[in-house]
């Protein structure tokens, strides 16, 4: 990366060093509540890049539905599963170092092939993509995955509820089935005590 | 159609309706008798189709005639053909199996009598359904029908190998001979798709050139190895002597085990163009059958004597295919059919009355099995290449041949082992039916009918068939001209110098008025000196190497064998320690794999 | 847009209609009638695989988003059909083990089916992506779905079947992202410029590797045979083969489509990663004791000789690969089902537990012989003609030294077939009578068998179908 | 557009970094969603680079996919925890080799 690059837009390069340096916390840090909310602020970083972008409805949506959905969900995830004897909810991480080797080269395997791939510096296209625009390829070009995606949506919930409830609807509950048990145990007793009478 | 087609496809449709209604129809199969009987009629049946037609071949031996449909195609264009094709070899060759298989099917009636119903049952589906393979392969219009048949026979003689599968080495012999054919198979199979690829088909006569030639015939040669039992993919073959004795009679050593030989004298226009293969096949089979006939001396189960004595014949015919005499290497199949089941359904008898495949437990058996021990000895008369006898003749053309080729090592390889062959097989006939008598021998009891008349109907080609060397060889279109050079002549001297050393070492030797009759010489050298004389010549001069070949054949062929299958495992043992159950271990691999590839691609 | 419009997209609506009408007839039926969702969704599933044969299927949607050919049909039927088995399969199952979550099992099959049948025809990367995920989700569900009734192995099945997906996923994003940032369209036919860059190398394999993941090319496997271990065995009788013949028509869509310019960068890799899969399906499957860790590797062992047939050049490869698939759905399903069928005769599911099946359950043993014959590509079952036809795409375009390398391990392989085969052929067991096999099963069991013999006599017809499926494809 | 595919592949490797090293399952998938927020970046910034409506329809379907994925892994997670007591992916080891 050399100066002139950096100066032909600086605002993006800090917006998204720092986004990157969120993430790097977000992966990092020992505390994994902490951690979610490092997330929070990278995905709110990249909602500033898109803002930035002049993508204003990607932001929103990127805060309302990343932010304000995935990260609660997965505090909600840490909660449920927070180990009190312990403490699994403090993070450890393991093996720094085979994981930096794979992930720095993947990534100089990227910066490689980025600075060396000719016609990526083309000049804009100068209109941007309104939300008018992105109305009508939802429903136009990409209607079809876009009701495709209502279908993955619609199984993911029902997936979701069939895992996670603890008792299918329908069945009888725990305590009922112990309380079925119990008698029959009571029963097997009585008879096995009927049988020492008799002899 | 002609008639002679229709009763070709009889030959087929016959056997497989008896298979399938014994399959189909367990009540049947479970009676065991009459099933038994149905299937003799049957291959009575295809015994008499197959003597018509080869008598209207003698007749007009230059005919061919096909009826076959597609099967196969690959991208819209025809491939694969069934049907039958009928020619001088196909009929000649449909004879002698339909000879050997009815032979042996009557001969298993008496033998397996002990056998409870249900297992005689399944014996003779087995049987019936390799009769029908045996037709598909002898008939096939192409090769990808001969491939057919291959794995057809291949199949039943797995099942009768193991046959008697409660017994631990059945079963393992049966796997083995499995996986070896199967390894071979695969060059079948390579060479099919290469011939389909080249020429687009599967003809005999596919044309294709000289290189491509090579490389198919180098391809269908590692099937051969492995069916016809060459070194050093042999060594399914002996153990595949776990199966009943008609059952080696007929498959392992008659009919099966020549499907390789049946095989490269039907592709003979690819075999012809490839050179190189052709010469690797001389010294190949030369080098088998000196090799096998070493350790066939050294063997004390007699049907391990004759599962070797086999893979050294088959060296024979490979060799002499590979020196360009396709009648000498045919011949010598033919021939050998029939005395070498004769030999095996003979030995059969023997262990019949003796109960037991061991030296040890014969001897002496000439007074009480009188017709076997003489068809014996005349099989192995034939086999040691006395003149007169079938195998003589058939075995002098490949020497002839080999001679002509110019390739000494194989003529003197070949040569030896004439020399070895009729010493092993003298020392068979000595230890089985001369000499000393064992204690189970004692209570010997002879063969009923149904095993003495297929010996009976064996021994007449055993003996005749070498006169009848002409009218075969019109079946090729040559003329046949018998003429003796030096080499027959030494072919003779070695055999007859065979016989005798084997008397003398294992007759002679053995024999105890022998030194009170020559008392002063006697006194000179006693017996035991004499023994241990002959014993210590033999055991430098001949034991050493025929060790040492067994040696090599236990611990290095089947040893490089068994150290791949190790290694295989062994690598997989390693392999496996990899799968460590962590997940993140998991992703490393996922993302390991991945950076490796961006890097390949970002510099490519 | 009008209805007729949506003609060519028929099969994939029917499947989506299904699994919601399972799911609202889900919600009215008493609990004692549900078993009856189970054949509701068979009798589907027979009834769309024969209206694949009276709707007229061609044409486009949505100017070329998507296109019916006979190359999405073929592949349909194929899918159907896996699916179709292992419902009937795993019917009496579902019902005995899950009885009160009957509904949702259904529902989440037949949405993962739409999205298979829906996949081979995208030509476009967005729809492409979405069809892939509304494929998988479900089956991440799936595998999850004894929940905690057996103990620990299945959340931990499920988890790593998700970490993984998800991380793949993750990583066809990227790769997709690169692709369409950089073309400005997500259409196949745009994706990649007639002289690709660096950038677009990595991207394509990228995609490769997150799509890899999903039809178990090893080193992407390794959740394969922990997955097959602790899943409910119907499942893993669906997930063994129907994501396999769908991410193999992902992978033909994708990279015979819309990167042929890029050959030069992915074949090399793929021949790679073809040699990689044969050497570590076929050597690990053979110390393997359970049977359904056993035939998961032997799984990797077959996408190795799937992906031959897809190294094998254009038209003929790709169209042998598709006989391929088709006849590795009826072995190895036939497979697995048997593996169930034995596992609820209460025997487990190593292989030791087929002890004696030859002399307890004979046709059982007969069916069970022909699928290892089959999956092992002896003569005369489907499995060889598969093998035969893949060998001789891959000789023709010049990999001789792969079809050496598969005959080699196809000799391996025999190892561990074998082993199967021994044990119920030639090991004796305690146990005797005969294995109880209720009757959806066996039926499911049988056309399996039909399949796989009945392919190994005549393969001619799939063959040419398989031919002029592929036609569809360019 | 250098610029921002640099910064997507830092943000990329950062996340397959975490994917690595994490030991709690809801660590491993807080890295998946940060390699997925990368490819939304390239989606987002070089669609509107080509003034192309694809790049945000294609983020607007990977979002929707992500949070899909997110719901049923944590049910999974949860599955996990209630048989084991943790959910520390590298103690999950009951099946193998």
């Amino acid at each position: 990366m050399n100066m002139a690059m950096f100066l032909q837009d600086p605002g993006l390069w800090l917006i998204g060093l720092v986004t990157v340096a969120f993430a790097m916390l977000a992966v990092t840090v020992k505390d994994l509540v902490h951690a979610v909310l490092w997330l929070g602020m990278a995905l709110l970083g990249t909602a500033a890049l898109f803002a930035k972008f002049d993508a204003s409805f990607l932001a929103a949506i990127q805060v309302l539905l990343y932010v304000g959905g995935v990260v609660v969900l997965l505090i909600f995830g840490v909660m449920l599963t927070r180990n009190h004897e312990h403490l699994a909810a403090f993070r450890q991480t393991r093996r720094p170092v085979r994981a930096a080797v794979v992930a720095v080269a993947l990534f100089v395997a990227l910066v490689h092939a980025i600075l060396n791939t000719p016609g990526l510096n083309d000049a804009p296209a100068g209109k941007s993509v309104s939300l008018q625009d992105l109305g009508l390829a939802l429903l136009g070009p990409y209607a079809f995955a876009f009701e495709v995606l209502s279908l993955l949506l619609l199984a993911a919930m029902v997936g979701a509820v069939v895992l996670a409830r603890k008792r299918d609807p329908g069945q009888p509950s725990a305590k009922k089935l112990i309380r079925h048990r119990n008698l029959g145990r009571q029963v097997v007793e009585g008879l096995a005590a009927t049988d020492e009478v008799g002899q | 159609m002609s008639p002679l087609l229709m009763a070709a496809l009889a030959t087929l449709a016959i056997p497989a309706g008896m298979t399938l209604l014994f399959g189909v129809v367990p009540m049947l199969r479970r009676t065991g008798k009459p099933a038994a009987i149905l299937s003799i009629l049957a291959a009575t049946t295809v015994l008499g189709i197959a003597g018509w037609l080869f008598a209207t071949w003698l007749g007009n031996p230059t005919e061919s005639l096909q009826i076959a449909t597609y099967w196969l195609t690959m991208g819209g264009q025809p491939l694969g053909q069934v049907g039958v094709h009928l020619d001088g070899i196909s009929v000649s060759m449909l004879l002698v199996v339909a000879t050997v298989a009815w032979c042996v099917q009557l001969f298993s009636l008496g033998y397996l009598s002990d056998e409870p119903p249900n297992g005689l049952g399944r014996y003779f589906t087995y049987q019936s359904l390799f009769l029908f393979s045996m037709n598909l392969l002898v008939l096939a219009p192409d090769l990808m029908q001969l491939f057919i048949g291959w794995e057809l026979v291949g199949a039943t003689s797995y099942l009768l190998i193991g046959f008697w599968y409660p017994k631990p080495a059945a079963a393992k012999a049966a796997i083995k001979a499995f996986v070896v054919t199967k390894f071979a198979d695969s060059g079948l199979i390579l060479g099919l798709m290469v011939l389909a690829v080249a020429s687009g088909g599967f003809a005999w006569d596919a044309p294709i050139t000289p290189a491509t030639a090579e490389i198919v015939a180098g391809l269908l040669f590692v099937a051969v190895m492995g069916k016809s039992a060459q070194f050093p993919l042999h060594i399914w073959l002996p153990d595949a002597m776990q199966g009943p004795t008609p059952v080696s009679a007929l498959l392992h050593a008659a009919t099966m085990v020549a499907a390789g030989v049946y095989l490269i004298v039907r592709a003979d226009p690819i075999f012809s163009a490839a050179v190189h293969v052709r010469e690797f096949m001389t010294y190949l089979g030369a080098f088998t059958a000196l090799f096998a006939a070493i350790i066939a001396t050294v063997q004390t189960d007699i049907k391990k004597v004759l599962a070797y004595s086999t893979c050294s014949q088959l060296g024979y015919m490979i060799s002499g295919l590979g020196a360009g005499s396709l009648l000498g290497g045919y011949f010598h199949l033919t021939t050998h059919a029939f005395f070498k089941a004769l030999l095996f359904l003979a030995a059969g008898a023997v262990i019949h009355a003796v109960h037991s495949n061991e030296f040890t437990d014969m001897g002496g058996l000439f007074k009480k099995l009188k017709f076997v021990a003489i068809a014996f000895i005349f099989g192995s008369l034939s086999l040691a290449g006395v003149p007169g006898l079938a195998g003589f003749y058939s075995k002098d053309l490949i020497l002839e041949a080999v001679h002509e080729s110019g390739n000494h090592f194989a003529l003197f390889a070949l040569l030896l082992t004439a020399g070895l062959t009729a010493f092993y097989m003298t020392r068979t006939v000595v230890k089985t039916f001369l000499g000393q008598m064992s204690h189970s021998a004692e209570h010997a009891h002879g063969p009923g009918p149904s095993m003495t008349l297929p010996l009976l109907v064996l021994l007449v080609p055993t003996i005749a068939l070498g006169w009848a060397a002409g009218p075969f060889a019109t079946l090729f279109g040559k003329p046949y001209e018998f003429h003796m050079g030096l080499v027959g002549y030494t072919a003779i001297a070695l055999g007859l110098g065979g016989i005798a050393l084997g008397y003398l070492v294992y007759g002679l030797g053995a024999l105890a008025f022998l030194p009170r009759l020559f008392k002063p010489v006697a006194t000179l050298a006693n017996s035991s000196v004499m023994d241990e004389l002959w014993q210590s010549v033999y055991e430098i001069g001949g034991q050493t190497p025929s060790r040492a070949a067994a040696w090599t054949d236990r611990y290095i062929v089947d040893g490089l064998m068994n150290f791949i299958g190790w290694l295989t495992i062994v690598l997989g043992q390693q392999l496996r320690k990899l799968q460590t159950g962590d997940v993140q271990d998991y992703l490393y691999a996922v993302f390991g794999a991945a950076a490796l590839l961006a890097l390949f691609g970002g510099w490519r | 847009m009008s209805l007729a419009d949506l003609q060519p997209l028929m099969l994939g609506l029917i499947l989506a209609c299904a699994a919601l009408l399972v799911l609202l007839v889900d919600l009215v039926i008493k609990p004692s009638g549900k078993p009856i969702l189970g054949w509701l969704t068979a009798a589907i599933l027979a009834g769309t695989l024969v209206a694949s044969w009276l709707l007229p299927l061609e044409g486009e949607v949505q100017a070329g988003v998507w296109q019916g050919n006979l190359w999405s049909t073929f592949l349909a039927r194929v899918m159907i059909s896996a699916g179709l088995l292992a419902v009937l399969g795993g019917l009496d199952y579902v019902a005995r083990v899950w009885p009160y979550r009957q509904g949702e099992f259904y529902t989440l099959l037949l949405f993962s089916l739409t999205g298979m049948v829906l996949l081979p025809g995208c030509r476009e990367l967005a729809a492409f992506v979405v069809c892939f995920e509304l494929m998988g989700i479900p089956i991440y569900v799936l595998a999850a779905y004894s929940k905690n009734d057996n103990g620990k192995k299945p959340p931990e099945a499920a988890l790593k079947l998700l970490l993984i997906g998800a991380a793949s996923t993750a990583l066809t994003f990227f790769g997709a992202a690169l692709l369409v940032g950089m073309a400005g369209s997500s259409r196949f036919a745009e994706l990649v410029p007639y002289e690709p860059g660096p950038l677009h190398a990595v991207a394509a394999l990228l995609l490769l590797a997150g799509m890899a993941f999903k039809i178990g090319v090893a080193p992407f496997h390794m959740w394969v045979p922990d997955t097959y271990e602790g899943s409910p065995t119907p499942v893993v009788a669906f997930l063994s083969v129907a994501p396999k013949v769908a991410g193999f028509a992902a992978l033909s869509s994708i990279f015979l489509i819309a990167m042929p310019t890029l050959a030069h960068a992915w074949r090399p890799m793929l021949w790679l990663l073809v040699v990689v899969t044969m050497v570590v399906g076929n050597l690990v499957a053979i110390p393997q004791t359970n049977l359904k860790r056993l035939m998961a590797f032997s799984g990797v062992a077959q996408v190795g000789y799937i992906l031959l047939g897809f190294l094998g050049g254009a038209e003929f490869g790709a169209a042998m690969m598709l006989f391929y698939l088709a006849t590795y759905v009826f072995a190895n399903i036939g497979m697995f089902l048997i593996v169930h069928a034995v596992a609820e005769a209460g025997e487990g599911e190593d292989i030791v537990s087929l002890n004696g099946l030859a002399r307890r359950s004979p046709w059982l043993a007969l069916a069970l012989l022909m699928f290892l014959l089959s999956l092992a590509g002896i003569p005369f079952v489907a499995g060889f003609w598969a093998k035969f036809y893949v060998f001789t795409a891959a000789w023709r375009a010049g990999h001789g030294e792969m079809v050496l390398l598969g005959a080699l391990f196809a000799t391996v392989a025999l190892f561990y077939y074998l082993g199967v085969a021994r044990a119920a052929f030639v090991n004796k067991s305690a146990i005797e009578g005969p294995v109880p096999v209720k009757r959806p099963l066996a039926l499911a069991i049988v056309v399996c068998l039909l399949g796989t013999v009945g392919l190994g006599a005549w393969p001619n017809p799939l063959v040419e179908a398989a031919l002029a499926a592929v036609q569809g494809l360019y | 557009m250098t610029a921002i595919l640099l910064i997507a592949s830092a943000l990329f490797c950062a996340g397959v970094f975490g994917l690595l090293t994490q030991k709690h399952a809801i660590g491993v998938m807080i890295a998946i969603e940060v390699m997925i927020n990368a490819a939304n970046l390239i989606f987002v910034g070089l669609g509107q680079h080509k003034g192309a409506a694809v790049g945000q329809s294609f983020a607007l379907f990977t979002i929707a996919i992500a949070v899909a994925e997110v719901v049923v892994g944590l049910a999974i997670v949860l599955l996990l925890y209630r048989s084991r007591g943790d959910v520390q992916v590298d103690e999950a080891r009951e099946m193998r080799q």
